[in-house]
């Protein structure tokens, strides 16, 4: 293993094995985590990650393996007990009050107070106006979380880690949804806390971004620990086979585009933001796509690419502007119609908008087409079993079989499963809306593998994304929007990774 | 209004001497036929003396039958007309009343209380009530297993009834009681009911229940089980249906209470004291109830018997 | 309501999950464990019917049997109905309400509907009768459905106001009063009303039949066709049903319409048994409803559940409240046993998720495991 | 159960569109129309006054409002109650019961308790009554709080365990009989009871002022404290407030005794009021209370909704009843109306979210502009 500096750590676990039922996720880990840095922790999904985070953090107790803080032993008893001893987290998946105010946010749970029964309101807004301010996010401390972009509600999240004045400041995905200038803001704060001592860990698929910030990195693979590092000593390449044991090259393997006739054209498309009415998310956009076309739809935060996507698939209504599938005229309807047309969409988030959490894989997968099943008004379980095990086959879902629950999947495999629905109601046009989000490297490689091949077959991919490296590896067409607009386009190979960033408005300030 | 026009005194005096002005009728829920055939008796009379009447139910939940009572001296009613819902948490609400100096004229239940009402004019339920058992017994021939289907535990009637029924039937030495069950006043319960207790006792020859809608459950339960001719069926009541069922023979007989009567009553007495300050009748007036049986049935009209 | 985790129910289709267990001993242990859970209900009722069968010989006897089956087919019905809006996630608290409705119009049309324009009065013929209650409580349960999926009202309000409407307007049309002959007539023809409650074929009651009938439709439904799956898509999550194309409002709007039906051929035979329709029939019968889906283990968040566990659930409130009346138990005590047994069957209920949890978790290792990376297959 | 996400609080997602294009004076119309909607439940208040005083001079007056709001005090107290339950995504169906319970309680001790081992018989003083039948009330919620938050039973079904398990208790200690006279005696020194529901202070009925002393104690726990916040937490985000710390369990809990205290409390007043104690009073009580929660604007989901609400509906409710009965509306119509208005209400509300949300948005939008990024074409 490399060196690793001489400083005493902060906080280390020795020995960590976690057992969940019969899925053995962390085995033998032992891990340090050095005052003052950055220690970067890659990982496919599943690798573990978030569970090390969880035990660190006081929420999971290792089932075998001891925690040490400052150099003592120490037995977790809760998350309170964690942050009450200077090791706090932001977890993977949001944990706020939508229906609470941004300050009520920041205190749940350590109220202030001045007579020992009120909360003292005034206190807590000043100081919550302060964290905003200092991640550069200028909102009212009254503003309830549940009408937050979800960048926002990211930064609030990080603003109540801001607020516990941490020594261990775990960070695990803090940046799936935030923009480019969003990370910017919060990678200096970062460093203002590394400079004041404070131990950061961070989590993050988001490669160049995480080794950006990194000052040690450690890769977990299937629960343990495979490899470690200073930053300035390795590459992403060097991480991505550690993680994958496949080198990155191999990654992205896109076929050259054979396009075809044109298929879908939009014209002057506008929509209003189903948030504010005053404002328009899509502010009329044209585009042609052409059968057998991969196209990307980059951009950031907020750009419109959602509603756009989402109008398509006809869960938005069109203020106005018309849609033309093979020439001809697409009346506004619902999102089953657009579905029988071959406008099928792939959305953002898996677990809101994608999964039916109650339903096992196979029900999930064939939700969308259940009607190619009906015979004499039954649903024929062989002809759906045989189209569910077939498709799990094509996309290799990895999961027990059509009957397991959807929750046991790891994020990749669900996500396959969402793509695999969309799928079974062989479209003419997938849309798919940031498909690799909070997806490891190998997963990713794997979806575009999938959508390059559906490309082959004649569809139309268009995909959102707000990756640079996938905008400019992956498709045959780069669609940059910012404002509701599409303000450039880029054929493959011809854009270099500043010049879209330039056009997505991401380099700005 | 102002605010102090409540005081008993002087609504008293405004109240006296001419007729007009507002009844208020409070009964028990109006879907049981029996408190309906009451309360439309006495608006039709209120009316015919020339009084403005509201009816409203208090659904047997003396909370609602309170607020009810307070609306009425809200509306400084010269009289009320109450079949009450409980024979103590009345007491309270009706005293407020006659401090308000509106007089209370109970129809049908009585209170545990006397001086507060300016009369309590009731069936008198224990005396049906020995009427019924009576007849009862003489059709099972002063021999046999009998069931009793009780009402809603909570209610007077319901207890003077059984204890009436039980004080003339213990007097028989070889009738015998061989389930007891309240049905909460309700057919379908004393259906499923007596369904159901007909399956340990397939050989009862009676049934004697706290009300005509339960007699008729426990009919319905007894053609059920193809049992209509060996086993007799005692009700309370009157209830024209309970009539039909006398006709048909599906019920032995029923009881009377002269409803209709009642509360046309408790209205001219009402009448009387608005106008001459008293009713020049006792505060407890028992009126009888009349057995119905198979000879008399054919007069039986809504909760009255055309002699 | 209720958005605790703690009615969430773990990995929910643990059920099937648990067919795909990784054979170690602990998975045969939990097997076992699992599948006792699973016939929790079917035990508690067979334990129900021997304690009751020891203190009363009366009551395990063919006859009895199908008397309090008979009592059972009411609610078994509205259980039914419930069972669906709740496995889509709502709730149905007028189907009492629409119990009496439906034995009112019944009772209107049988002893005969005077149209005063024409001063006629109209006698239909009983199937007809029948068929216009039904309709009755479709219309009902399309209010429910109209409120619920167009103007977003919280099922438990939509329909609480229902409760009140329709139970309004039954004693409003019947003016509180009670239909006492529904045998009809022979010269009128509408005679066989009474056939519905106390008709028998080859020795089984009617009712019964109905039950099982019903029972046997909706098994199909929400087992085999498109529209028992959106039911349990919707309830398990709108959202995404509603991304995969699922009609929603109008399946929405469709349970509550069947809620409506099933309530309304309970209301019926109910009025058929008694012969006589009473505007106040039913009162706190959607309470029975919600217990008896709930005592068949389904979860009132929505997306799991099922309609023999709803059945088993209506028995065992059924023959526990007859048993109690076989014994000559006080009706106070029956009450006190009634909330014991919903609270404890679901206690029950919670265990068995938490192990099938488990369960599901070891079949999710088993899928986990080959998604980490195979370097040599590299 | 009602995982609608018709009835989630908090802003609307893309599923309703916005067909006409954005406007400028789109922001101001939207403060105004949500200016109205704040204020609904008060109009509606007012307007519900207007009208009947219109239709009855009997009913704007001094004698007549504080009576009305006598009758409120009870539902109010429940409602109170209620609220804090349904914030924290919850619902208590047993408050009814306990209404009942909590008078038993009273009636027996008031008439003395007898200790057959020592065989005296014991009367307490009246305030030690008012404690004990308020710490039973507390009791219940306990038991319902630990078998939501320690058995994971469904808040629906637990209390509706309860409802049952409380009202047989009721029944089986006051053999069904009604306890007559609660006035006590001078000589056993436990006199005053009725000063609960009868007395005055300052020409202010007791009862009023009890039912403002709760509101008052509600308004600053749910705003003030950090309690409050952690009822809104829980409602919001269970998962979330657990992993801030939040002692979710001990809070719930907390949340349903507060609730059965409060249903005690009306228990009392009512058994104050009557001089007499009936087991079977409160039923139905539950559905009043959770009309008027509702029709004050809170989401069944949980944590949307505050107390001036809940007591708002309260009036509407209680103040509706009361005019119909003055006008002598017919009980069935009363029953229609009812049901109608809960609707309403309801509906309102719904448009109510849909523009708050919308406005809150803008407030959001506008204030990150700055760090929004502007169009390349610009
Ligand atoms: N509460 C749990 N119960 C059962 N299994 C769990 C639980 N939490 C995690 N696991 C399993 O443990 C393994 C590690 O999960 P973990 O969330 O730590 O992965 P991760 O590295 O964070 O993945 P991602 O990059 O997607 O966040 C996975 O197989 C997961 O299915
Ligand atoms: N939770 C939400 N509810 C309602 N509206 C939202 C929500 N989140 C975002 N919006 C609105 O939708 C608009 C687009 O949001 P989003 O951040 O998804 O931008 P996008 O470009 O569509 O997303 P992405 O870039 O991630 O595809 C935002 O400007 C915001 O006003
Ligand atoms: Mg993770
Ligand atoms: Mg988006």
């Amino acid at each position: 293993m490399s060196a690793v500096t001489s400083a005493t750590p902060v906080m280390r676990a020795r020995a960590i094995n976690k057992v969940f039922g019969a899925t053995h996720a962390l085995r033998g880990v032992d891990f340090a985590v050095m005052p003052g840095r950055v220690t970067v922790l890659f990982g496919e999904n599943g690798a573990g990650k978030s569970t090390l985070m969880k035990i660190l953090a006081g929420i999971e107790r290792p089932t075998t393996g001891t925690l040490e803080l400052f150099g003592e032993p120490v037995v977790l008893s809760g998350p309170r007990d964690a942050a009450d001893r200077g090791v706090s987290i932001i977890h993977q998946e949001l944990s706020l009050f939508p229906n609470l105010s941004i300050a009520d946010n920041l205190y749940m749970g350590r109220e202030r107070s001045r007579n020992g029964f009120t909360v003292d309101q005034r206190a807590q807004h000043a100081r919550t106006r302060e964290l905003l301010e200092r991640l550069e996010e200028p909102l009212d401390p009254k503003t309830p979380v549940g009408v937050l972009r979800l960048g926002q509600q990211q930064l609030v999240e990080i603003a109540k880690a801001l607020l516990q004045e941490a020594r261990v400041l775990i960070m695990d995905e803090p940046t799936s949804a935030l923009s480019a200038p969003e990370v910017e803001v919060l990678f200096r704060v970062i460093r203002e806390l590394t400079a004041q001592g404070v131990a950061i860990i961070y989590i993050s698929h988001h490669m160049e971004e995480a080794l950006e910030i990194a000052d040690h990195v450690v890769v977990l693979r299937d629960g343990g620990l495979v490899a470690e590092a200073e930053a300035d000593e390795v590459d992403a390449g060097w991480v991505v086979e550690r993680m994958v044991g496949r080198s990155q090259d191999e990654l992205y393997t896109a076929a050259e585009p054979e396009t075809g006739a044109e298929v879908l054209a939009v014209d002057d498309l506008v929509v209003a933001d189903p948030g504010s009415a005053v404002r328009r998310a899509v502010d009329g956009v044209s585009l042609r796509l052409h059968a057998g076309e991969v196209v990307a739809l980059y951009g950031l935060m907020g750009a419109g690419r959602t509603e756009l996507l989402e109008t398509l698939a006809g869960r938005l209504q069109a203020a106005s502007g018309e849609i033309r599938l093979d020439g001809e005229q697409v009346p506004p309807g619902s999102i089953g119609d657009r579905i029988d047309l071959g406008l099928t969409l792939v959305p953002e988030d898996r677990q809101r908008d994608g999964l039916v959490q109650t339903m096992s894989v196979g029900e999930n997968m064939s939700l969308a087409s259940l009607g190619n099943y009906v015979r004499r008004l039954l649903v024929s379980r062989d002809a759906e079993r045989e189209a569910v095990e077939r498709t799990m086959k094509d996309v290799t879902v990895r999961a027990a079989g059509p009957k397991a629950p959807i929750g046991s999947l790891s994020g990749g495999n669900q996500q396959k499963v969402v793509l695999s629905k969309a799928l079974l109601t062989n479209p003419r046009v997938l849309l798919l809306d940031e498909p690799t989000r909070g997806i490891d490297v190998g997963a990713k490689a794997e979806i575009f593998e999938l959508m390059a091949a559906q490309a082959k077959r004649g569809l139309v991919v268009l995909f959102a994304t707000s990756e640079v490296s996938e905008a400019l590896n992956v498709p045959d067409r780069i669609l940059v929007m910012a404002k509701g607009r599409i303000v450039r386009e880029f054929r493959r190979g011809t854009a270099t990774r500043e010049e879209v960033m330039v056009a997505s408005g991401e380099t700005e300030r | 209004g102002s605010s102090d026009e409540g005081s008993s005194s002087e609504s008293k005096t405004t109240a006296a001497k001419e007729a007009g002005g507002l009844i208020a009728v409070i009964t028990p829920p109006v879907d049981n036929p029996f408190f309906k055939a009451e309360a439309d008796a006495a608006v039709a009379k209120a009316k015919e003396l020339g009084y403005e009447t509201s009816a409203a139910s208090h659904e047997d939940d003396p909370n609602k039958q309170s607020e009810l009572i307070d609306a009425a001296i809200s509306r400084k009613a010269k009289a009320i007309i109450l079949d009450n819902a409980g024979a103590d948490a009345t007491i309270g609400p009706v005293r407020k009343a006659k401090e308000a100096g509106i007089p209370v004229f109970l129809v049908d239940r009585e209170i545990n209380a006397t001086g507060i009402a300016t009369a309590q004019i009731v069936a008198n339920n224990s005396q049906g009530a020995q009427l019924g058992a009576q007849e009862f017994v003489k059709a099972m021939g002063g021999k046999g297993k009998y069931v009793e289907l009780l009402g809603k535990e909570s209610d007077t009637n319901a207890g003077v009834r059984s204890k009436g029924y039980n004080d003339v039937i213990s007097q028989v030495p070889e009738m015998k009681k061989v389930a007891e069950q309240s049905a909460n006043w309700d057919q379908q319960e004393a259906f499923t009911k007596m369904e159901t207790i007909l399956q340990r006792n397939r050989d009862i020859d009676g049934v004697i229940a706290g009300n005509d809608t339960m007699a008729l459950g426990a009919v319905a339960a007894i053609k059920k089980a193809g049992l209509t001719d060996k086993i007799k069926v005692a009700g309370f009541d009157g209830s024209p249906d309970a009539g039909q069922a006398v006709e048909k023979g599906e019920m032995v007989a029923t009881v009377l209470q002269p409803a209709a009567l009642i509360a046309e009553m408790a209205v001219e007495q009402a009448d009387q004291f608005i106008k001459t300050g008293k009713t020049g009748k006792p505060e407890k007036q028992a009126i009888d109830c009349v057995l119905i049986n198979e000879e008399n049935v054919g007069g039986l009209g809504v909760f009255a018997l055309e002699q | 309501m209720s958005n605790d985790t703690s009615t969430t129910a773990g990995p929910p289709t643990g059920s099937e999950a648990v067919r795909d267990l990784p054979s170690t001993s602990e998975g045969r242990r939990l097997k076992v464990i699992n599948l006792v859970l699973e016939l929790r209900a079917f035990i508690a009722l067979f334990v129900l019917i021997v304690v009751f069968s020891l203190l009363s010989d009366a009551y395990f006897t063919w006859d009895n049997l199908i008397t309090m089956t008979r009592h059972v087919a009411i609610n078994a019905l509205l259980a039914i109905g419930m069972l669906m809006v709740i496995l889509k996630g709502g709730i149905d608290l007028s189907v009492g309400s629409i119990v009496g409705l439906a034995g009112v119009v019944a009772g209107v049309l049988l002893e005969g509907l005077r149209v005063d324009v024409l001063n006629v009065v109209i006698y239909p013929p009983v199937w007809a009768v029948v068929v216009l209650a039904l309709m009755v409580g479709a219309g009902v349960g399309w209010i429910n459905g109209t409120l619920v999926s167009r103007f977003n009202v919280a099922p438990f309000i939509a329909t609480l106001g229902m409760l009140y409407v329709a139970r309004g307007v039954a004693l409003l049309i019947s003016d509180g009063k009670t239909y006492p002959n529904l045998g009809g007539s022979e010269q009128l023809g509408n005679t066989g009303f009474d056939w519905l409650g106390g008709g028998e074929i080859l020795g089984i009651p009617v009712s019964i039949l109905i039950m099982v009938l019903f029972a046997v439709a909706a098994i199909v439904l929400t087992r085999k066709t498109a529209f028992g799956r959106w039911i349990y898509a919707i309830g398990g999550n709108e959202r995404a049903a509603e991304l995969a194309g699922v009609p929603v409002r109008k399946a929405k709007t469709r349970v509550y319409m069947i809620s409506g039906v099933c309530a309304a051929m309970a209301g019926l035979i109910i009025a058929s048994e008694l012969t006589s329709a009473a505007p106040q029939a039913g009162e706190t019968f959607e309470l029975n409803a919600i217990a008896a889906v709930v005592i068949g283990g389904t979860s009132l968040m929505g997306g799991r559940g099922n309609v023999r566990g709803a059945l088993i659930g209506a028995f065992v409130i059924g023959f526990l409240a007859d048993g109690l009346v076989i014994l000559g138990v006080s009706t106070f005590w029956q009450i006190v046993i009634k909330g014991s047994v919903i609270i404890l069957a679901v206690i029950l209920d919670q265990s068995q998720q938490r192990i099938q949890g488990r369960a599901a978790q070891m079949a999710a290792a088993k899928s986990v495991t080959p998604s980490g990376p195979a370097p040599a297959s590299a």
